[in-house]
């Protein structure tokens, strides 16, 4: 293709990409600030609020507690969400367009909407297990934006793959195990990353479930700016930004990014 | 011996429609039988009833005199090669190879030499650690034959296998495939569209047309005594045009059709029935004629001009325009250059034998029946 | 295919999509009830808590601002979003794997860090335009879910239609106009209705840049939680549910439930 | 006058590879010239820069005498037919036709007519208010044609436009197309990696390897008279054996290969050298021999054992495994069922004429330059 032409679009793509990330460079240009106050941009150039967050226990014990309530919500919403994958993708029975807007519909809810129906759930049943009931809201949360993803990946899966399977010896469930999900693996991989990340940024549902003994750490922000706007947040910020965008990259590095986009 | 495989009034229905309907087939051991027709004709919806993915609507399947309708997929030991290949992404060659083997709990310590077998007997031993994605369409076909046969079935399913193979592949594939069908003497159930390739390498060919069986012969009985209009258009080219019999008497017919007499041997039907009369274009010999010869050229022959010429490398494949506007294929052998003087625009006289000229139940009879029954095979 | 031993499948198919629709269930059950406490099972039924909030003027007013403010952040994201995903999905330049994590960076930081860094920005400008900056940072937070989508789409074009297109007589835009956007229109509307639903239902950005006088409906049921746990609430939520499903379902009719789950 | 399109000294290069190299082709107005070669032999790429998809990275691409190099895609007035149609999906058939008179600033009431007057060309009238989705491939393959015929274009690209069609389909669109670029009169050409196809409808024939053009000439030529041993294994079946020259005055030659004496007419190389030779399948006879017939069989011929027949139809092609163990490819004509007699295990003699004979340069030679420079056209 004549592709020297197309400068002018390349020049919008890169406004566009820096209006997009304006948040992400405001925030860590305001980490590296001297000064005490949050501010963009930085006056001087200085690492004092990193070590001063690094050196704070808070900080590294709701970043434990938020990558545990991550994993685990993410086990869940895969252990959950690969079955009805399955199910939705064979799918030649009725009902399959209304059941997947079903599937759909907690994803297009306000979390404020799960996040009181979850508390009246749990103040029925009474259990006193904040950390179990968290994961487990996440897992609602989160399981049906992989579902969404796994469905679709299935779906483009060649149907004679499972049939090959079926017809060389495999039993019904050998031939998803052993060739069907092997096949959608940088997708599922893909989804549970992102599910992943849906739980370990979650804040509503988190300040309404958690409880005063549970705290993660969008929490500690959120609870951080009520007291003082100390560029310490902005360091944590540019922490998760780095640990993220780190995450990404490994992920497209190992899948390729047409899955990731995808 | 009872044979491989028997169909017995197989039926598939999808709601109102029947897209199998009332087959019955046969096939011998070691024999290579096509399953020959259009898109749609059913033939694949057949394969597929055999290899278990398909639940017949009636009929029986047995397999060496047993019926397996009711066991699954996994348990029919039969082999089946995928159109689209169908090869595991994710597993090497040499794994693709195996899967079948380790479903079937062959011994651990067996399987290297066994997959290592079957890989060198398609030619593919070097390239046993590749990924299927590293490999040419034609090796692909090849890992998919070898992944099928290393469980040695005695019956083999083939859906199109070469059909996304270009031309020249093709042919060198399907010679291939024959000599080790051959060789291993197991029995093959092939799928194809094109009739070319079914009779290049089928010991017989049964035809579809919308669910049924016309025609279940030996290639050149298919090609030179098609039972029906519809097999004579389908397989290959045919001169075919319906006409009126003037005169049946000692196993000879006479026909008149596209402004021509056609003369038949060892074809009956009553005067004044609506026949097809058929002649293959390599059976019709041309010879230039001068710019202003005209009129009746006999029976079996026709006047006309050159309207386009294809070469066909062996052949040359001549369309003549008629003085009544009938288009007439020969199919001309190119004689060490002879050809050039078959210009568009040259005129010419067609010619062939009453022993090549077929005659078909006609558009308005009971369509389906050849007329040509009491015909013997030379 | 022998699809008859696949129930147990489908059994375990209805448990997850229960287990996942349990908090909407709850939700609008609670809503029905005839006392004067959020609970479930609901006592009796009655629609007097839909007549409640259906004669409050605060509940139709926060609807009607946060539909136009999703309305707006929705437009900003596509008008931003298209060039970005074209040149994105042209993508023969170095670096695109790193654009792309790029631009989905802000998909996955915490929004509590973007709220932050947009109130940085903010107070700098000193402009006092709740709604449009409320816009302008939803459209941030919502383009990249969009650019994310439609690239995948516009990727899947077969780059010979393109083609066509310029051999015809189209210049390169007029290609892009006519053919190509037209082939992924309904990537493009599914993409447009989840920003949509996206904006329509953030609370926490809403909650930090908004200020006293913008209140969107999520925000009004934060507030309202705050005061009484009224069944009032799940009335709310249960209007919120039916609208969402319904324009799920009726997106679904008119594309196709594959575009949707992709 | 100019030729329609004229390439010269072609290159393109993508980073190290060459894929196109230095291209030479001149197609005379009216003619139908076909681009010949194996996948990634630089056809496709020589289409997409007349077509100005791909920039040269050196030569001038001519049409009508002058340079389009540095016109824009959609300024070039050359039309292109895709090998995946590339039907704008959300069009009906009618607006997929218009699309291109609209951009080209047709007067709106004039638009209907014409695009009603080549839907009739290609028989697609009455399916005018379909989508694409809604068509049959051959359907399909019709509306990008008229998409592009439409707007009248003096030349048409084809870029493998029947590849998608199934086999019967191809020979009559393939067949149609020849009627109509001959009828319209306009120049088109047509990429290709189908041997036959090329032979069919093409004035003459491009082959390429390897970026480069290695012969150019009318069907007939490239098949019997090969440049290369490349174009003569790409066209067709050929039995082609390296060996070395014995014997060679007055015009005649004779060389050793694969166990047999060859004699060849017109043919001129030094005595000891290494040369091919080539003879194809349907000019070598057959004839059934005493089951222990063998020795010495003359010049030109061969006593072997059948060890493959596949049915064509007009013909059967006979593999022979001769005693030193080359095998021999015959394709014998069906004439009236005298075939059976040749089967499988049956032994027989091969035979052909010295005028059917090619000798090529052999593979230590100068590799591409024919041998048989002193031969004439018959």
């Amino acid at each position: 293709m004549s592709r020297t032409r197309d400068w002018p679009l390349y020049v919008v793509m890169a406004v566009v990409i820096l209006f997009l990330l304006s948040p992400l460079i405001v925030v860590v240009g305001a980490s590296v600030t001297t000064s005490s106050f949050l501010e963009f941009p930085p006056r001087g150039f200085s690492l004092k609020w990193f070590e001063e967050v690094l050196g704070q226990e808070v900080w590294t014990t709701t970043l434990i507690t938020s990558v545990k309530l991550a994993v685990v919500s993410m086990a869940i919403a895969t252990v959950v969400g690969i079955p009805c994958s399955i199910a939705l993708a064979r799918g030649d029975f009725r009902g399959r367009a209304a059941i997947t807007a079903f599937v759909l519909s907690p994803l297009m809810v306000p979390s404020i909407v799960l996040a009181i129906s979850l508390l009246i759930i749990y103040s029925r049943t009474g259990i006193d297990l904040p950390f179990w009931r968290l994961a487990l809201a996440h897992g609602v949360l989160t399981a049906p934006y992989l579902i969404r993803t796994l469905t679709a990946a299935l779906e483009q899966v060649d149907s004679s793959l499972e049939e090959a399977a079926r017809n060389l010896g495999a039993t019904p469930v050998g031939a998803w195990l052993r060739v069907v999900l092997p096949t959608v693996r940088p997708a599922l991989i893909a989804a549970m990353f992102f599910a992943f990340i849906m739980s370990f940024d979650e804040l509503v549902v988190a300040l309404f479930l958690s409880g005063p003994r549970l705290t993660t750490l969008p929490m500690q922000i959120y609870g951080e700016i009520q007291y003082n706007l100390s560029p310490a947040i902005a360091a944590v910020s540019t922490l998760l930004i780095f640990l993220t965008v780190a995450g990404v990259l490994v992920i497209e590095r190992v899948l390729g990014v047409r899955r990731l986009v995808r | 011996m009872r044979p491989e495989l028997e169909l017995r009034n197989l039926v598939r229905r999808y709601g109102e429609e029947t897209v199998v309907d009332d087959l019955d087939l046969t096939v011998e051991k070691g024999e290579l039988v096509s399953l020959l027709g259009p898109s749609g004709c059913g033939k694949t919806t057949t394969l597929r009833m055999v290899a278990g993915f398909a639940r017949p609507s009636g009929g029986q399947i047995l397999v060496r005199g047993e019926d397996i309708a009711a066991l699954p997929v996994h348990r029919r030991g039969v082999g089946l090669v995928f159109q689209s290949y169908a090869l595991f992404p994710h597993l090497s060659v040499f794994d693709n190879v195996a899967f079948g083997l380790k479903r079937h709990k062959v011994p651990r310590r067996e399987i290297p030499g066994r997959v290592r077998d079957v890989l060198a007997k398609v030619q593919l031993e070097a390239l046993a650690d590749r990924k299927p994605a590293q490999l040419s369409g034609g090796q692909q076909q090849r890992v998919a034959l070898a992944r099928v046969l290393v469980l040695e079935p005695s019956l083999v399913l083939l859906d199109e296998p070469f059909s996304n193979l270009d031309a020249l592949l093709r042919e060198t594939m399907r010679s291939e495939l024959r000599a080790i069908q051959q060789r291993l003497g197991f029995t093959a159930l092939f799928v194809t569209h094109d009739q070319e390739e079914a009779m290049a390498l089928s010991d017989r060919i049964a035809v579809m047309e919308r669910g049924r069986l016309v025609q279940l012969d030996r290639p050149e009985v298919v090609y030179h005594r098609p039972a029906t209009r519809f097999v004579a258009e389908f397989i290959g080219r045919a001169n075919l045009f319906g006409g009126t019999v003037r005169r049946a008497e000692g196993g000879e017919l006479e026909a008149a059709a596209a402004g021509i007499r056609w003369l038949a041997d060892g074809a009956a039907a009553p005067r004044g029935a609506a026949v097809d009369v058929m002649v293959r274009p390599d059976r019709v010999a041309l010879e230039l004629a001068a710019a202003d010869a005209s009129g009746d050229a006999g029976p079996n022959a026709a006047y006309g001009e050159i309207v386009q010429t294809e070469y066909l490398g062996s052949g040359c494949l001549v369309t003549l325009r008629t003085d009544d506007g009938t288009r007439l294929l020969a199919e001309v052998r190119t004689a060490a250059d002879g050809v050039a003087e078959l210009a568009v625009g040259r005129r010419a006289l067609a010619r062939w034998a009453a022993g090549d000229v077929r005659v078909l139940a006609g558009e308005g009879d009971d369509a389906g029946a050849p007329v040509e029954a009491a015909l013997q095979a030379g």
